[in-house]
């Protein structure tokens, strides 16, 4: 069905549903790629205009992807929590933005609607939404999730180390894996992006993080990131994992160009929970996600990168993950073009993901080919931790010398928690003190040369 | 605490990523981000560098591997980072080169492809083919001519393939840049080639480089994966990696790593 | 002298102190336009390593614009003081980019230095800084200001209440004023830019703010933004001033096509403390600088547009100011770019001026000739709150009807002490309570038509 | 709070500004972000828009004032914007227009000029003149033609006064427009204007527009303003504006505001 708004004496029409999102979303390099963006800012404003008048109901008669086509759209309508919805049913997206931002709305509030929000109408109030509005809304919401500590409560921020080596080397990522344990980093997991698709290696990396949080009884995870097949097999040959991670899409076609469906995930969790490695709860899905994903795999059907984003998070809420990672800047310049589109998509992800409760965190990160550098990265890491974000990754140096791309590192991380007060996943935290990492203000102390992580450095370079 | 100080610092040997940087209050010594900086500066001038491709032939033909030389439909370095879709699919004439070919059925086709790193294709693509090629030899198979693409993405390889009548392709291509690896390759491999594979249907080697997977050592893999694949007719999710099972010396840590004590 | 510095197999040459701090500023029009900027990424790279092999020292010993032409440069180094220095004295600029985000660099020792920096020191070393450095360091640092309230304290955040009028219509003014008082905005100041030079109309402008503030008996000041030399008039003649306002730049050159030496300024000091309004403190004048103005007068001496801003503190600091403010977006792309120019130089001129000593705040703005936009001023505005700005501007829906400009709104600063829990001033604080314009939270209060404000709004409009 | 229970919405009438746009929580609504969003997208807009030199010179020829049109030296609306310094000279071949005019001495060059709004020239400068002309009428001044520059900076007066030998310059100018005021209109007086003249020599009259100052309102400055400047010798700092002391009904509010009490 076309829609139609008129500013001054020009009316603007709009295809349908999608095409009228498109048309609404702020500058991307990826929707001029798929060919679907507003053509000009006026059309754009326009969009935006004839969009704030469109009911929240409309979204649940009109599917940007057809039902019969993909069982992510199934998936969303078929969970769809009419009672949640309830509260909200009588709104316009214009409202509805109005609505999140209104004092009344509060932690509680957003908690509830959530069942009732579907991930496109998560996409379109943030189309409506500037930066600020992104930030504030999602600042009020925390979505805590827990395996072996608790990550995401007020005033925490976790990070994930991230120790990737070229040549999946077990000293190298244990080396790393101190570096960032020193630096107070690994709340939220140490996960290990393996070089290579090889089992036996793959099995070796998680043996040594095993081994690595048993011994010194840290409260985290780890997490080997392969393909959830693949760990689904290590699983079944007896080797320890705690979270079972899987790169998820907005469409079904998409998820099909990475390997994957809702099947293969929900076997993937079912295996994680039977082995029952949580100490104080059990979600044990670690998802990645990213704008851009469903047009790289050409399985976007027309829809614009942002709105396919957030349905890789209805994806992603039906596995009660404990950790989702918008690796926002990761793919490249055909996706987000700079510093401010990487900040601005960091904002609309962290969001939605937060509007659609998930326990989102990001990558805030860019590629040698982006126009962008270390000073977008701060900005947005600094923004995101404003908005509370539930955790951001470190890699030494902020190099991944694997992935091939910028991060935030160890620092990063120390950075923003001593600039806003932010604390480690709780567990963390008092681990970090009893084992003389931080003092009791909870600040870095200088190490000493004495503690017994140091002890495990020697032996793995011994 | 500066660098010197960090008691990681004998650690770093370990491994390329940026540790024991040490810290100053809680943030990186101003020697780092300069570093950081210094590198960051040389990795984007990476990008743009252009494939030598008449080097590359030479060096490829100097293992008595015939090559041809393709372009993809992108027209410049510029628009090939911003059209990933042109990148995929070969330029007309260079389709029309390939297909006048009518080259006869073959097991493997191998691209050779700029990527996002032509210096990864200049250092890593001839000693890696030089390895590969033994294998071939010890595995006869029918090669068709090596194709240098240009401004190729990994999908390129599909066309290429069907193109000149393989049962697979493998494509070597340039790692987008890092800050400490600006030469990086990857080879991807597709049974029964043709446009529209997705990434599920290939297998990836990755980090192929001197402080990555050793041109050996990736050889090997490719060589493990091109044999399951002609055998079981499949490459992608399906076929998972166990070639280090064949070694004999068992891959990994160069150190092991004590039990709980 | 010539600095040299090698990369690899590179000799980099530097013709002088000031080619050198040139070349090694981050990326900015201005400089490209003045022809100074660094050529390539390397370049620049290479001219911050050689910067930050510099010892401090060095600035003594080599002005930037020659000390016999220039009264800025006299002033920076006469009133150089030289114990205050003796702490430093022994770093490089790199060793003092250290020293400053060390753990033991605390307000303290920040106020205990400042006077021994000067603005080439300050401008040195924010150039080795990524956004991060800049907003950490600043934070720690805090300059209290005083005339009818307290600026400047841990946790306030003040708002300059900015209510111009095309005409200088007084009904106009008042009204707008009103809307940012019930907004909880004019702390700072209420700061009228007459759009008329003509001595009546800025009487009456400066009587009708004067009426306003006695009758309500709100803790803050006025000031009317005209001539520094029109001012004076206007307290000779009698009329009530609060604050001395004037633009000043980092040159004498810059500042006599401005038509004021140092000298005007002493005068306009003397002649409004003279008047004894202040009731807290007698800080009387106000400042407004911005990167780019020294260029613009063609008057930079070849120096690059940051250094000269932090000259033009230097300007600022000798006449103990209540208000310094940086219009950073303010003159356009010619000078800040886009966005990233423009959120970059925000922090720089923050920074640097906190290391000054200064009460600084920032008109985080853009013009619609630049590539910015409304999530770009969010953006600065977040990372300056966090950062701990003195203050910012509140213009009614941020777009100022007669700079043709826009800035932030009173809604914006509602938003970040919302977001951040930053107070107003605290004696405006407690006023705004007790006229009922916020409730015991410190939050607004839904306005119920019954306030005082409101009976003025009903003279005025009647 | 929605605007429409906002207690100053009946204020609004005073004033252009976005005053009594209501709140939802801390934030505006919707409503206000979208219509502040529109405004950017058409300000923008408005700021490339090329001036219609062709129709200008028609207009004040219709007033009885001779025209001659020039251009800055920036040779396009892109280059105009980044080199500011190029919109304060004239071009070649314009300076050597004006220097073969040979002009004799006169009291004041008009220059009208694009800067950052041509809009503003389309809308204000016609009656702008219009009303300034009985000033001129009535003070007997000689005028040099008036000057039409295309992308001209404030300074490019100076320059053309100089070569006009003109004892006072007059430059009407486009202000940059403004999300609410997109056809603002400056005027700059500049007494012995010559090229280096610094903008503390000049005096300026600002907003010229209905909604502003208006165009009978500004001319009676600019007149009283040339006055003085041809009188005293001097523009700039050392000349304030007291034209509002002359005028029989003192400018100002339309309401007048009540005492204390
Ligand atoms: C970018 C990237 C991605 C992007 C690709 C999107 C895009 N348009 O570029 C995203 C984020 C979607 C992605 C997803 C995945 N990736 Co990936 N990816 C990379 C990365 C960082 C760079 C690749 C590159 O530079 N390619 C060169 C350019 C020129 O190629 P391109 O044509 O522009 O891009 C294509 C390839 O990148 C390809 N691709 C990307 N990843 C993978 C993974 C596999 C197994 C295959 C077959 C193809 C493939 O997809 C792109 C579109 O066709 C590499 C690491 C590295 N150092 O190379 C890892 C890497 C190749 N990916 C890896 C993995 C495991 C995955 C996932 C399987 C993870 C998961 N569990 O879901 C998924 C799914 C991949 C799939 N089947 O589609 C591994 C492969 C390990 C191995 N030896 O098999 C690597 C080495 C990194 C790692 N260790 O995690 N990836
Ligand atoms: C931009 C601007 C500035 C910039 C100019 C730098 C630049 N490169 O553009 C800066 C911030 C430096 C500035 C400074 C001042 N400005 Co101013 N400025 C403006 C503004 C917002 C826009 C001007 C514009 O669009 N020009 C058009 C373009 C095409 O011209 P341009 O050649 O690119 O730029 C030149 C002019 O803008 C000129 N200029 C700018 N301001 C002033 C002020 C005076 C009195 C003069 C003679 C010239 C002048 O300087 C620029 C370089 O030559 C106007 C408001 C408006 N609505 O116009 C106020 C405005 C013109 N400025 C004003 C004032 C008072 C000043 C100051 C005197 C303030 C002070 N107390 O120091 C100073 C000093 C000016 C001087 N003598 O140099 C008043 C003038 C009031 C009046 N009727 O006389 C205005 C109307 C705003 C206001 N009410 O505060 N200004």
């Amino acid at each position: 069905m076309p829609y139609r708004h008129q500013v001054g004496a020009t009316t603007w029409t709009f295809r349908d549903l999608k095409d009228l999102l498109a048309k609404a979303t702020p500058i991307r390099s990826g929707d001029h790629l798929a060919g679907i963006a507003a053509a000009s800012a006026e059309q754009s404003v326009a969009a935006r205009m004839c969009l704030a008048e469109l009911p929240l109901k409309t979204f649940l008669n009109e599917a940007v992807v057809p039902y019969e086509a993909d069982e992510v759209t199934r998936l969303i309508v078929d969970t769809h929590d009419a009672g949640a919805f309830a509260a909200i049913a009588h709104l316009t997206v214009g409202d509805f933005r109005d609505f999140l931002l209104s004092d009344d709305c509060d932690a509680r509030v957003l908690e509830g609607i959530a069942g009732g929000v579907t991930p496109e109408m998560a996409a379109a109030v943030s189309k409506l939404m500037r930066n600020q509005d992104l930030i504030l809304v999602a600042s009020r919401r925390r979505v805590v999730t827990r395996f072996r500590n608790t990550i995401g409560e007020p005033g925490v921020m976790a990070v994930r180390l991230q120790p990737n080596h070229p040549a999946d080397d077990l000293a190298g990522i244990a080396a790393a894996t101190l570096d960032g344990l020193l630096y107070g980093c690994g709340d939220a997991v140490i996960g290990v992006n393996p070089a290579s698709d090889s089992i036996p290696v793959l099995a070796r990396i998680s043996d040594l993080l095993d081994k690595l949080i048993a011994r010194y009884r840290i409260p985290t995870q780890s997490c080997v990131l392969t393909h959830v097949t693949t760990t689904i097999d290590l699983i079944e040959q007896g080797v320890p994992v705690d979270l079972v991670f899987q790169s998820v899409a907005g469409t079904e076609k998409a998820n099909a160009s990475f390997g994957v469906t809702l099947a293969h995930l929900r076997e993937g969790m079912e295996a994680a929970r039977a082995l029952k490695r949580g100490t104080v709860g059990d979600n044990v899905m670690y998802f990645e996600t990213g704008q851009g994903t469903a047009l790289s795999a050409g399985a976007h059907h027309g829809v614009d990168q942002q709105t396919c984003e957030a349905r890789a998070y209805a994806v992603c809420r039906a596995f009660e993950p404990l950790l989702v990672n918008t690796v926002v800047g990761f793919i490249g310049p055909e996706y987000l073009y700079d510093g401010k589109q990487i900040i601005r998509a960091g904002l609309e992800d962290h969001f939605c993901g937060k509007l659609l409760g998930l326990p989102i965190g990001c990558d805030v990160c860019y590629t040698n080919h982006a126009e962008a550098d270390q000073d977008d990265m701060d900005t947005l890491l600094t923004l995101l931790a404003t908005a509370g974000v539930n955790y951001v990754i470190g890699v030494p140096g902020a190099d991944d010398v694997m992935l091939n791309y910028q991060s935030t590192s160890f620092h990063d991380a120390l950075y923003v928690r001593d600039l806003l007060g932010l604390k480690p996943a709780p567990e963390f935290a008092t681990w970090l003190q009893d084992i003389g990492i931080t003092g009791g203000d909870g600040r870095l102390l200088k190490p000493g040369g004495a503690h017994p992580l140091l002890r495990f450095a020697r032996e793995v370079s011994a | 605490m500066t660098a010197d100080g960090d008691p990681l610092r004998r650690l770093a040997a370990f491994t390329p990523a940026r540790i024991a940087l040490g810290r100053v209050g809680a943030s990186l010594p101003t020697r780092e981000v300069l570093s950081f900086a210094l590198a960051h500066a040389q990795a984007r001038d990476a990008v743009h560098a252009p494939l030598d491709a008449a080097a590359m032939a030479g060096q490829i033909q100097a293992l008595g591997l015939p090559t041809v030389q393709v372009w993809s439909a992108a027209a410049s370095r510029g628009e090939y980072l911003r059209r990933p879709d042109l990148g995929r699919r070969l330029s007309a004439p260079s389709a029309e080169d390939l297909a006048r070919l009518k080259h006869p059925a073959c097991d493997l086709a191998i691209v050779v492809a700029d990527g996002l790193s032509s210096a990864a294709i200049h250092l890593q693509a001839g000693p890696f083919l030089a390895a590969f090629k033994r294998h071939v030899q010890a595995r006869s198979l029918r090669l068709a001519p090596v194709v240098i693409a240009q401004m190729g993405r990994v999908a390129l390889g599909d066309e290429i393939g069907a193109l000149l009548n393989a049962r697979a392709a493998a494509i070597l291509i340039g790692e987008r840049p890092g800050l400490s690896s600006p030469d990086s390759l990857g080879a991807y491999l597709t049974v029964n080639p043709s446009p529209g594979r997705t990434d599920a249907e290939r297998n990836c080697i990755s980090n192929i480089r001197p402080e990555g997977l050793s041109h050996e050592r990736a050889a090997f893999k490719l060589d493990w994966l091109v044999g399951e694949a002609l055998r079981r007719g499949i490459t992608g999710v399906g076929l998972k990696d166990e070639s280090d099972l064949v070694l004999l010396v068992p891959p990994g840590p160069r150190t092991a790593l004590t039990d709980d004590s």
